[in-house]
């Protein structure tokens, strides 16, 4: 399809802008000829062309409303509807971050309410609703460790991290300054014990645990890992990335996590919008509430005030509160579920990962057969053993039966990964059909391997040549 | 409510196939001790209808001013009608991050579209997909900074805004980095000869701003050039994103990285987010900057396609050796950019003008005010900062009157005293300013 | 604003191509003295911000009501997110009538599951694809039945709604047709002794409504076996679509054809429009329906697919032998419907059910307020009429609290003094009945 | 695609509905059981399912927002976004039409206004919006006109209508009873004087004529024709439908047309949502305001009030007071586009009807060469002779090109018609490559017609059997 560049016309505009109607005054004289610009060469689209560009380029991408989407670790749950339309209330969109707190005590009241929700659904003493993503939630959570050795005075700069973690464990430690310890996985998937034993000692602030883990088991040993890190003075850091798998059954906050993040664009149904905004609120156990960044909500005699009266705190990691529109979107479901729908909603997800895992089980390798929780890992290992074909081919042959891939080649510990999570908003003849169309593919790669190696075969574009895409990167369009 | 779509007989048979009589039996991994007896202490459920009733009565908890004189950070634009159109297509705001290319185009590309037209905004050569906001942006570029020098000193002009100054501090402290802060000249702008003193061989970074806090525009040549002279990097930012459509973009003037906010850009005020980190750079950093990138490429035969590169700097291939951790990031809200941006066109240039327009309308009405004085000399696009006698009493004035107020810069700047900040935008007629104007007389 | 995307270019290219050099040049057919010679006299135009701040105002100048009790015809229903998210789908609202129907096929299937649930709803074997409205509807069951029967005489319960009646009128006057209205007995329902007095040879349609316009529910069966006695056909209206849901339909009890208001089924108030006018039918009347029909039937490859049927009744192909004039009609109203019909689902029911509960439980309320009086002995669906001492007052009051007041029977019945017919829907609580009472009482 | 009652599952439901809060009755005993219904057959569907099932369905539905959609007849111009977003104010949407007046002073301002800009528009005395669309539009003028000559004690049940005319002219006119006498067209397209000469005398009421006409053709002796009519005391109906083709041009009342009816939905931009709703206001000259249909507006020193105090008031033909949410988005068009905007728009489409005109004449029969107003009218005759290539293939094969066919086999009177209307917000290129694409197939229809017979080739579904559609009527479906 065309770029918006290529269709532009000069001359061509989606909308005048109206006169002035205050007593004009010349730009050049009062900003100075030094600062203002030459020129601006943004595209020239009538409104018709701009809304069909746009609206063709929606049909060239694939969301949960169009169906199956079981990206593991992604939990992409169905997104209600009425979540969209409390969110897009003017009451919450029109509001400025400057607004004085009187004015805005309905928006606080909101995160207030929230903050404690999510303390009683995970079992944390405080929150902080400020982290815009997990990512950014993990890396506010380290930060919290960090100041919190720092206020002991201790001197802690390790962080042990499972072989099996998301990247984004890794990579948050390392952006506020911490060395990364790996520690390997078990032959049943969990944290090896005896490893973390050794690499147990008073330099490690915090051990960064996934739990359920990037391969959808829980934890079995967590007491006894638990155990281990506040043995030495550590902490028990949790992603809190793959929460579907337990509300309302159980809490990290009683199991010993100290701090936790979650995903509300994960676990709380908002929308990921095509790759975000996404929501990342982290909880702190007592010990850490000091260190929660600021501002913070207190409730007084006259409402709702946002404070930043806590020394300790670790200060601000974006401005203003936080993603607050997409935190609407979760406080409307967490109220419109309750516990009892938060409850069924987990049931159902980790019911729906086992039935596509016992389903998928005779076709594809399971390195790891237990019960799992919301989501199931399989190994390709054998499709490539029989047919040459890759989990990538798999991948690619699922586009045409109308789903969208799960995740591929993660966790890095499974040969050939493939990480799927159903979520609960699945039906079981949605289940059904994705599972035969897994195995008609492992049929496929039997009988008829190339079939499988050109998939997709009816999509827009066919696969990409991503080597070239890095050899000779071309992130902008330049005029010809 | 309940979104899951099971029926009796599906859990049944589900359950059988599984192998598990009761669904506890799929919890046995969590120690049983751990596993709640009761239901979590929440408020019961909503039907559909309730829950709109009870979101409906919380939002009328908030008063929304007619209009309103606050920016600092964030700016009540007016968003053309199309924007909502297009970010409400289900096949955007339902995907995920585009992994596979051949069914995400749509995103892709759009993606690709804003990464050229923030390029071309901030006279640089790349932009990425877009970061969280423009203080974590800004901050990522420090660190950035720090690392690729591997230097350690971080010099920051205090004319920035406070929250970006503040969240530099954080994750500049977490990284054992020093922070050094510029204060501003009378001219509103940063204070060169300072800069010039605090400039050294252990230099990072220099973070300024333009338009600044106090809306003022920064003189970037010269700033650039004394940065560069002892090889650290400049990262500029700006305040309002719109300014970029009428002023000489810092990439243009030598900054290294140009970051900022760029929820001017077809997003609402929403109370502080999500909004949109801009982030754009200088060609030689290309394989180093964080944050997704799109690039364009051809699928196996030779149709032009789109696809998200250079992984190898991001958190799920390098780990702990990564640019950054970004993961998740503004996609939606760069969508609205895009749009918005294409929507305008040409015409961004006629809108940052008319800002302009009624910005020094308002700024020569109030200063007719006696006992009203301005504060700095230098060139502002929307924001500017004037004294008057009582500062708090003025706000008190507006807000009786339905009008958001100004910032009062004493909450930051202790020095500046019964100082207020006062933006104007497009949404501000001649009308509403006069009768503000009349207001405070 | 100006939505046409020509530049100067392509302007002069055009013309060239045409053969004109000025495009006044186009217009040669039309008489020079006709052609204005200056603009229309019309405000100026807007931009895009202007026309938004402009309607604002314009609907800000209405005052909603916190809550209502006003039925009649129109009726305050909770609309589920759901409805709005698909009607905006742009493929479906900026698509024409479906008559390429390759292209088509999305609202082809969805107007063919409204034909279904409408069908199933009334309890016939057909429904068309939508009429304008309720009244028309009903108007053009009552033309229909003339022109088939050849017969010239309508009769017409009172207890229709009045501006049905009107509608009635107003088709049947321009066809010479004769109309009889039949009073209502004591119970609201209508006067079955006066309906086999007027019924004779010449009389082509009964016409009636259950839930009636004072909420009473007819009788139909009866009514049915008299109209057919004489060889009339009975078209059987209704007032609250969503009466449906629990009611046994008219289809079932005789009717040879259901008319009504499907503004219930996920359409706003609107102050009035759009609606949706429902007509369904028995099997036999297929051929002789008003208005768009789709059908299932299959492709050359024998795939199933829906088409726009049975057209030789229509406008385009009989011209004035066509069975009505319908062209354009309510398909995106029909959508909403459909999609309002399938969110609900059995739960139609339970939903009705609850407006009965809240109506039972207001109506009680009312009556234990001194001096107010019940009006009609026959069951109510969600309306009911009472009388009290001052039946303008009432409404002053509730007006001042905000609240939507009662329908003045008196309007249309002269005979019905100080008589108001309330209405409660699911959006009324008991916190706001109890409210209401207080505020009377 | 399945349908809605295929997903259909026992038990499940998209939403469920909360407790009553009120002391609860019986209700067989409030209602009784005779009158309460059995059974509910209602599909059962999980939001998501909903959800999915009607995006689906949507993206196989082709709309001006994809792309050119020349059909003749149907003025399908760009809807802008900006007037929906107006309509969708809840101060418009929310109000029940038995409003008190003082509550809906906005409203009825803005039906008003309305009214006012029409009248300046379209020269005419007074303008009703309560019809619902053209036809209804149509309807309400013909009743006008029966209820003007009851008046004035006249029998006059013949109405003229031209062979070109739309098939709601005729279907109008006999529903409300009057006879329709047919009136030819003369060679060069426009209205046969002779013949209405011959025809016209005090039996007949009106002469129904749409100008520009179907043909997309000015009537050139409109003074003649307007002359003839009046001479016998016959009055002058304009069918409004083609009125894009004239804002701001010339207007009908100046003309000498006693009542005219709009399509908003056409010539107003308002989206016609798939074939409706629409919204037909209709105009009339002074000697016919006291038959408009009630309630009217009418301006008080307390405001706007409705009125149905009009004795010669034809009465209602629809409950309340029209499409109003329909007229608040042809409002806003009216007032963004101003005069200027409206005659530029009409001058646009114009231009771009006869540029395509001219560029596929060398290709397809012309049968009226003469400048055209908003559309252009080819037959296809040449290629039934050259390759057996109908009308309707052409337009089937149109849709592989990417655009939906032109109106076809309309006007009768043109064998093998092609209708087209480009309408004033396609560009230049768009024009370009659709003409591109009528030239290929015309070249198809010589070199390979079996290929344009076959099309459409890459639609969810080839051509319909219409025919066993209508001798196996299945407009409901069955459980099986
Ligand atoms: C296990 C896990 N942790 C952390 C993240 C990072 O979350 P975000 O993308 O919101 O930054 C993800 C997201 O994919 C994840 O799957
Ligand atoms: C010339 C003409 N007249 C009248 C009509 C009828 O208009 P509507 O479909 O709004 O009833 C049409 C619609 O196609 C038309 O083209």
């Amino acid at each position: 399809m065309e770029l918006i560049f290529e269709k532009s016309r000069p001359g061509r505009n989606a909308g005048n802008i109206h006169q002035s109607d205050v007593p004009s005054v010349k730009i050049e004289a009062v900003i100075g000829e030094k600062y203002l610009r030459t020129e601006l060469d943004l595209p020239e689209v009538a409104e018709v062309d701009l809304i069909r560009h746009y609206t063709n380029l929606s049909r060239r991408n694939f969301g949960v409303d169009l169906g199956f989407y079981p990206l593991g670790s992604c939990t992409m749950k169905y997104n209600p509807k009425v979540n969209e339309n409390a969110a897009a209330m003017p009451g919450f969109t029109g509001l400025h971050p400057y607004a004085d707190d009187e004015s805005a005590q309905g928006n606080m009241q909101l995160m207030d309410e929230m903050q404690q929700y999510l303390c009683s659904i995970f079992g944390m003493a405080a929150f902080t609703l400020q982290p815009a993503a997990g990512a950014h939630g993990e890396l506010t959570g380290m930060m919290m460790i960090k100041k919190y050795f720092e206020k002991k005075g201790e001197k802690r700069h390790l962080i042990l991290i499972p072989d099996a973690a998301h990247g984004t464990n890794p990579a948050s430690s390392a952006l506020c300054g911490f060395e990364i310890v790996t520690l390997r996985s078990n032959s049943e998937g969990g944290v090896d014990i005896d490893h973390l034993q050794s690499l147990m000692n008073e330099d490690v602030a915090a051990l960064m645990l996934t739990n359920p883990n990037t391969l959808g088991l829980f934890e079995r040993n967590i007491e006894e890992v638990s155990r281990i890190i506040h043995e030495k003075g550590g902490l028990l850091y949790g992603d809190g990335a793959n929460a579907n798998a337990f509300l309302g059954i159980t809490r990290p906050g009683d199991i010993g996590f100290d701090v936790i993040q979650l995903n509300l664009h994960k676990t709380f149904s908002t929308p990921h919008g095509g790759g975000g905004p996404g929501s990342g609120p982290v909880g702190v156990g007592k010990a850490l509430v000091d260190f929660l960044p600021v501002p913070r909500i207190v409730k007084t005699d006259e409402g709702y005030r946002w404070s930043e009266n806590f020394p300790d705190s670790i200060g601000r990691v974006r401005a203003f509160y936080g993603h607050f529109n997409v935190i609407v979107k979760a406080y409307a479901y967490i109220r419109s579920l309750g516990a009892e729908g938060l409850k069924s909603a987990t049931e159902m997800a980790v019911l729906n990962a086992n039935y596509i895992k016992e389903r998928l089980k005779p076709h594809f390798d399971l390195p790891y057969d237990r019960i799992c929780m919301h989501e199931c890992v399989f190994s390709g290992k054998r499709q490539v053993v029989e047919g040459g074909v890759h989990t990538s081919d798999i991948a690619k042959r699922l586009i045409d039966f109308g789903y969208h891939p799960p995740t591929i080649y993660f966790p890095m510990i499974v040969p050939e990964a493939l990480m799927i999570e159903p979520t609960e908003t699945e039906s079981k003849e949605t289940l059904d059909a994705f599972c035969e169309a897994m195995i008609t593919i492992a049929q496929e790669t039997k009988e008829n391997p190339q079939r499988v190696k050109d998939a997709p075969l009816n999509t827009e574009v066919s696969r990409m040549d991503e080597v070239l895409a890095a050899r000779k990167p071309d992130v902008c369009w330049k005029r010809k | 409510m309940n979104y899951t779509p099971h029926t009796g007989e599906d859990v049944a048979s589900m359950k059988a196939d599984v192998g598990v009589t009761d669904i506890e039996e799929l919890f046995v991994d969590i120690p049983a001790k751990y596993r709640l007896k009761q239901l979590l202490n929440i408020p019961a459920p909503l039907s559909e209808q309730e829950t709109i009733a009870c979101m409906n009565s919380l939002s009328r908890k908030n008063t929304l001013p007619s209009l309103t004189l606050t920016g600092a950070g964030a700016y009540n634009h007016y968003i053309p009608a199309v924007v909502g159109h297009i970010i409400s297509r289900a096949e955007f705001y339902t995907a995920y991050t585009p992994y596979q290319a051949e069914i995400s185009q749509g995103i892709l590309q759009a993606i690709y579209e804003y990464q050229t037209m923030i390029a071309h905004l901030t006279g640089t050569e790349i932009a990425n997909a877009s970061m969280y906001d423009g203080a974590s942006a800004m901050a990522e570029a420090a660190v950035l900074s720090a690392k690729t020098l591997n230097r350690s000193k971080i010099i920051v002009a205090r004319s920035v805004h406070p929250e970006y100054r503040s969240v530099v501090h954080t994750y500049c402290w977490s990284n054992g980095y020093e922070i050094c802060e510029i204060p501003y000249a009378p001219s509103g702008q940063i204070d060169l000869d300072m800069l010039h003193k605090e400039l050294d061989e252990n230099v990072a970074a220099v973070l300024v701003q333009s338009p600044n806090f106090f809306g003022c525009i920064e003189d970037i040549a010269p700033i650039a050039e004394a940065t560069h002279s002892c090889g650290a990097l400049l990262v500029a930012g700006f305040t309002d994103g719109m300014a970029l459509g009428i002023l000489k973009p810092a990439g243009e003037l030598g900054a290294d990285f140009v970051v900022g906010e760029g929820q001017s850009f077809g997003n609402p005020l929403n109370y502080g987010g999500p909004y949109l980190g801009v982030f754009a750079a200088r060609e030689k950093f290309l394989r180093r900057i964080p944050g997704r990138l799109v690039g364009a490429t051809v699928d196996k035969n030779g149709k032009r396609g789109f696809v998200l590169t250079l992984q190898t700097r991001e958190q799920h291939i390098r780990r702990e050796k990564a640019t950054s951790n970004i993961c998740s990031n503004e996609a939606l809200c760069a969508l609205a950019a895009g749009v918005y941006l294409a929507a305008l066109g040409k015409n961004l240039q006629k809108l940052a003008a008319l800002n302009i327009q009624k910005t020094q309308y308002l700024k020569k009405q109030l200063l007719s005010i006696p006992g009203w004085k301005e504060v700095f000399a230098a060139p502002v696009y929307n924001e500017f900062a004037v004294t008057c006698p009582d500062a708090g009493e003025v706000n008190e004035k507006l807000k009786k009157e339905g009008i958001g107020g100004a910032y009062e810069l004493q909450k930051n700047y202790p020095e500046l005293k019964n100082t207020l900040l006062f933006c104007a935008t497009e949404m501000v007629s001649k009308e509403d300013i006069d009768k503000i104007v009349a207001i405070l007389k």
